[in-house]
């Protein structure tokens, strides 16, 4: 594996100045306004969308390169959520980042919203692409990053999985076919929140060793604490430096993070239904003061 | 052709159950009495009503994690060792282990029921990637694989005593939403029959899953215009029930299907191949015209689609209005 | 409707390339002049044809590996970084990707082409595993998707070349075996269109794929008792030709299809619909009836399978005298 | 891993007495039959089909639990020729065993014999699965290890797979399941040619390190040479002594093995036609008298 100095990188990909207290911000916001949106949805998967919050804000905050949240820019990189069943987080992250407007992004599964229950990238074309059905959003970011590099491009690709997802066989397919062809602009970051929907990935299929397998399969692996954001911010810098593989960040995570009455309790993890009073106590807990409740449920955040 | 008396339908009009929860609650019972029944499921089970059978019957549940194409060639090889193994998962999600059921079920023919949940926009919020509208077609087209899709509760229970009784692979349709209730008892399901749950000899309503209430409603409206309509259930959607079909066609020489599907290839296509075989008439198609699905309440997207009583019933009118004089 | 003087078919009779040559062929040409085409294969190029793109494309030949599901959804990335990438392989692992074709390109709407090689019973010697009936019927039920089916080995070049240009997914169907030659000329190709090849006030022979050329030799032994069919090259399966097929109806009164596909659920089903839909007349569907292949040189298979030209005759035989006097 | 004595293993797992030249005379009748059935055919594999005949040999020969060749035996072993493709060697190995008449091993793909082009569980139920779609076959084999296990029997399940094979997501979707359930019951033998169809693996979409891959998905893996009998039967037995976990023998293997012309030699690993001159030529080249060729070639083998 060669390792390019920073000095030597194209500017696109050069170490940005990071402010965390910013990150942490668009962290909560994704938050809340995913609780905000699965309330008025009257479903969705809050666990899976709380544990990626940081990753997302660090992603989109500090990593992408996506100049105004432009979609039609050629040279962009592409962010792909592989795990659709966390599209309330995706769209509480654009929100924060001023690309959606976050009234529209609590308007989650209803029928005239753009905020489809699994990103559609016909309806918000920032989801680069549609997904739902897990393993295949990882492999269309694998052509992404394939048809850049075919293309001279510098953009970068990237994916977000979930754990139980790594159960799909065509993980493993894309994991060989890309170290095979060392797209070394390709990232993939797991959220690694040890749950999925029934139960602990160790009792339902056991992943571990996890970093290990990733490593046979010729990825560079790198395991970090997703909720902390100068870690976060730290992988994705040395992912950068690795110019003869892709890199896999393995982000240890909490399912349902933020949220006390969920973190790790089975039963938010799957598609759930919040009462007003659920709904309540966890914007409270996301630092929502009591008076502002409504108006985030509304997506009046100003 | 008169439906039987037992078998009046009473539209009662309350949302009960799911189809899902039919289906598990109904497997859970049989497996008490039938010990070659496993069931796989890919880490969904309290979405496909699996559950049920897993609270029962705990070594018996396989949960094969959220890998659907090893789930489903692994049941090939529990059926061979003598169990007869249920898969369950989303319809969609049986599209993704489609050449597996193919290969290593239907084509060693290996006594595998795949129960798919989930079907149609019926589907509601999680949106179109989840809402399967080619499951009936693409698994009708499968050689010797029986495709059912039951109505209610009491047909949904029906139906899975008759799949595990039969000896080879099915793939059948269950349901997410409350299901209307159409029927206060259901012991005459025979694979491979419609049921008449009304009739008319004005124009013959065929109809599979939640479009069967909603065939029902439509009768109603109709008869307010003193339209009299048939309605079957057409709960075998392969093999089709020509003899039925034909009978039909010559008492009431307009045909509507409705079916959360779409129109293309699935019960709409099945009846029309039977049509042109044995008795041509006009046929009108009521489902998804060849488009994805989106999120909604399903009452809504069944609006937004087409898919309800007054579409079905407009589809009638439309269907009497060609009928050759 | 006549068949144009251009387009007049000559039934050379000799066997010539196949059609997954004539499509590797034709698709090396086309990307000397269309630098957005790739490629992408399983292991398996010198099966599909794709041996001739990667011969004169090199730098656009995407080698996948035996791993088709990650194949199908990498070319919805290709498509959407502004490549027009055409997915190979044998139709049967197309099905293999059903679902990544349905969500990653069709829901997406991405510009992809899924060319399947080694359909039907024509495939020959691999046996029933190999040989693909369902993959009309499925990749028809999915929204938006084009399906073809193109007949000889210009009507191949053409269709190509039509989908190249078209800005869609589709789906297309090549062949194995060495194809008889229907066309000296094949300029006209249109998606959407079917061709009428032979023009005859009796019957109406819908075919697509290598059965157009038994068609046309049906059409002659039919001429030979005095029966005039017409024979249609139906190379578009979806959306498929309402317009022609109402006008047919109308006219002959009595249609039968062939296809190298289960009868169920691909052209023989779209026919169906279309004339229940349009103007309903008695059909005879020419496939494999509901089984599964097995090894076999594909003329011998064709026998077996009641798929030759007077297994077509027979069944226009049949579908006259069921005609409404 | 625990270690059980070879004195409390189960009668029907107790090594056998092997005999070396015995199973040597399986493997050569078995590339034989393959050839005369290919050359019969007009088509077929045969790299696939010579590079997998010891192991066929070992397996049927010296360690299969099949009484008679009875597929009806409830407690009998299960062997799926996941690599379908090589089925000239597997009605090849059944011929040589006794279990198949090789006039009809020779019939190969035509229309009207039971040995069809890939293996078909209803023509020939020793088959045990139809194959022919590669990843499927190893799946079965699970289903198979588990659905025994789950009815109380000591039958284990064996599956061979080809090294291009591997490529399929289905395999690591297996391979994660049978190891979370401790499949010890189960033998995977991958016939490690190094080639598949069009090119070598490594050029294809490398495969190394292979034994890494199959350790960290949680198998028990053995590296050995796939043409040495003593080697394959010792890998057999150490496997056998595993308990709590499936094994995987990485057999290291020649395509073509056996005849010189084919041996590593690409246009022979796809499906080929073969002339008389050709046929003739891989006959005595594995030892046939040239005044017994065209006995061979229609299976008169006495
Ligand atoms: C192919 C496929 N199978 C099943 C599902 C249903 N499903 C939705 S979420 C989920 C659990 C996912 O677990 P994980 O990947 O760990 O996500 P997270 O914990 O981050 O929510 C499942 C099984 C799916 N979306 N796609
Ligand atoms: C799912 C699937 N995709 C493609 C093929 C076509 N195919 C047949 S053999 C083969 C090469 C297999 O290579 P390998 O597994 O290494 O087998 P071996 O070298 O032992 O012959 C391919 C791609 C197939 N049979 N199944
Ligand atoms: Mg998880
Ligand atoms: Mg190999």
């Amino acid at each position: 594996m060669t390792l390019l100095a920073a000095e030597t990188l194209p500017e696109t990909l050069a170490p940005h100045a990071v402010s965390f207290p910013y990150l942490a911000s668009l962290a909560v916001t994704t938050r809340r306004l995913a609780i905000a949106g699965i309330f008025n949805a009257g479903s969705g998967h809050p666990g899976g969308s709380l544990s990626s919050a940081d990753l997302l804000a660090a992603l989109y905050g500090a990593e992408l390169y996506i100049p105004g949240g432009d979609a039609t820019n050629p040279v962009r990189d592409r962010f792909v959520l592989s795990k659709g069943h966390a599209a309330p987080a995706l769209y509480g992250i654009w929100a924060a980042m001023g690309w959606l407007s976050p009234e529209e992004a609590v308007t989650l599964r209803h029928r005239d919203s753009r905020c489809q229950g699994h990103p559609h990238v016909l309806d918000l074309p920032l989801s680069e692409a549609s997904t739902g059905s897990l393993g295949q959003g990882f492999s269309v970011a694998i052509g992404m990053a394939l048809g850049t590099r075919m293309k001279g491009l510098s953009s970068r690709a990237y994916a977000l999985l979930g754990d139980g997802e790594l159960q799909e066989g065509e993980v493993w397919e894309g994991a060989m076919f890309a170290a095979h062809h060392d797209l070394s602009n390709l990232l993939a970051v797991i959220d690694y929140n040890k749950l999925q929907s029934d139960d602990l990935n160790a009792n339902i299929c056991g992943l571990e060793p996890l970093a290990s397998k990733w490593r046979a399969f010729g990825w560079h692996a790198i395991e970090i604490d997703g909720h902390d954001l100068p870690e976060i911010i730290g992988a994705f810098a040395a992912a950068s430096r690795v110019t003869d593989r892709p890199t896999v960040v393995i982000a240890h995570t909490v399912k349902g993070k933020g949220v006390p009455y969920m973190e790790n309790e089975a039963p938010w993890h799957g598609s759930v239904k919040l009462t007003r009073d659920q709904a309540s106590e966890a914007l409270l807990a996301l630092g929502v003061a009591a008076d502002r409740l409504e108006d985030w449920i509304h997506g009046r955040i100003a | 052709m008169a439906a039987s008396p037992n078998a009046a339908p009473q539209l009662i009009g309350t949302s009960g159950d799911s189809l899902r929860e039919a289906f598990g609650k109904a497997l859970a019972d049989l497996a008490d009495r039938d010990p070659r029944i496993v069931v796989l499921d890919a880490d969904i089970a309290g979405g496909t009503g699996a559950h049920h059978f897993r609270t029962r019957h705990r070594d018996r549940f396989i949960q094969c994690g959220i890998a659907e194409q090893n789930m489903m060639a692994m049941a090939a090889g529990l059926a061979a060792t003598g169990h007869v193994p249920v898969v369950t998962t989303f319809a969609v999600f049986c599209l993704r282990a489609i050449e597996q059921a193919r290969l290593s079920i239907a084509y060693a023919r290996r006594n595998v029921k795949i129960v798919a949940s989930h079907p149609g926009i019926d589907v509601g919020p999680d949106g179109g990637s989840a809402q399967a509208l080619e499951d009936l077609a693409a698994f009708r087209a499968i050689p010797g694989m029986t495709v059912l899709s039951p109505a209610d509760p009491l047909d949904m229970a029906a139906a899975i005593e008759a799949a595990i009784a039969f000896d080879g692979p099915i793939y059948m349709r269950t349901g997410r939403s409350p299901a209307t209730r159409i029927y206060e008892r259901r012991d005459d399901f025979e694979i491979g029959k419609g049921h008449v749950l009304r009739d008319g000899k004005d124009v013959a309503i065929i109809a599979c899953g939640v479009e069967v209430a909603r065939a029902l409603a439509a009768a109603d409206l109709l008869a307010n215009d003193g339209i009299a309509a048939s309605v079957v259930n057409m709960a075998t959607i392969k093999p089709i029930d020509h003899a039925l079909l034909e009978e039909l066609s010559a008492r009431t020489g307009a045909i509507v299907t409705a079916e959360d599907h779409n129109t293309l290839g699935g019960l709409g296509g099945a009846v029309a191949e039977s049509l042109a075989l044995h008795r041509p008439c006009p046929a009108e198609f009521v489902g998804v015209r060849d488009q994805f699905g989106r999120s909604g309440e399903p009452g809504e997207l069944a609006e937004l689609f087409g898919l309800t009583a007054p579409a079905i019933a407009a589809a009638a009118r439309r269907v009497i209005a060609r009928k050759s004089p």
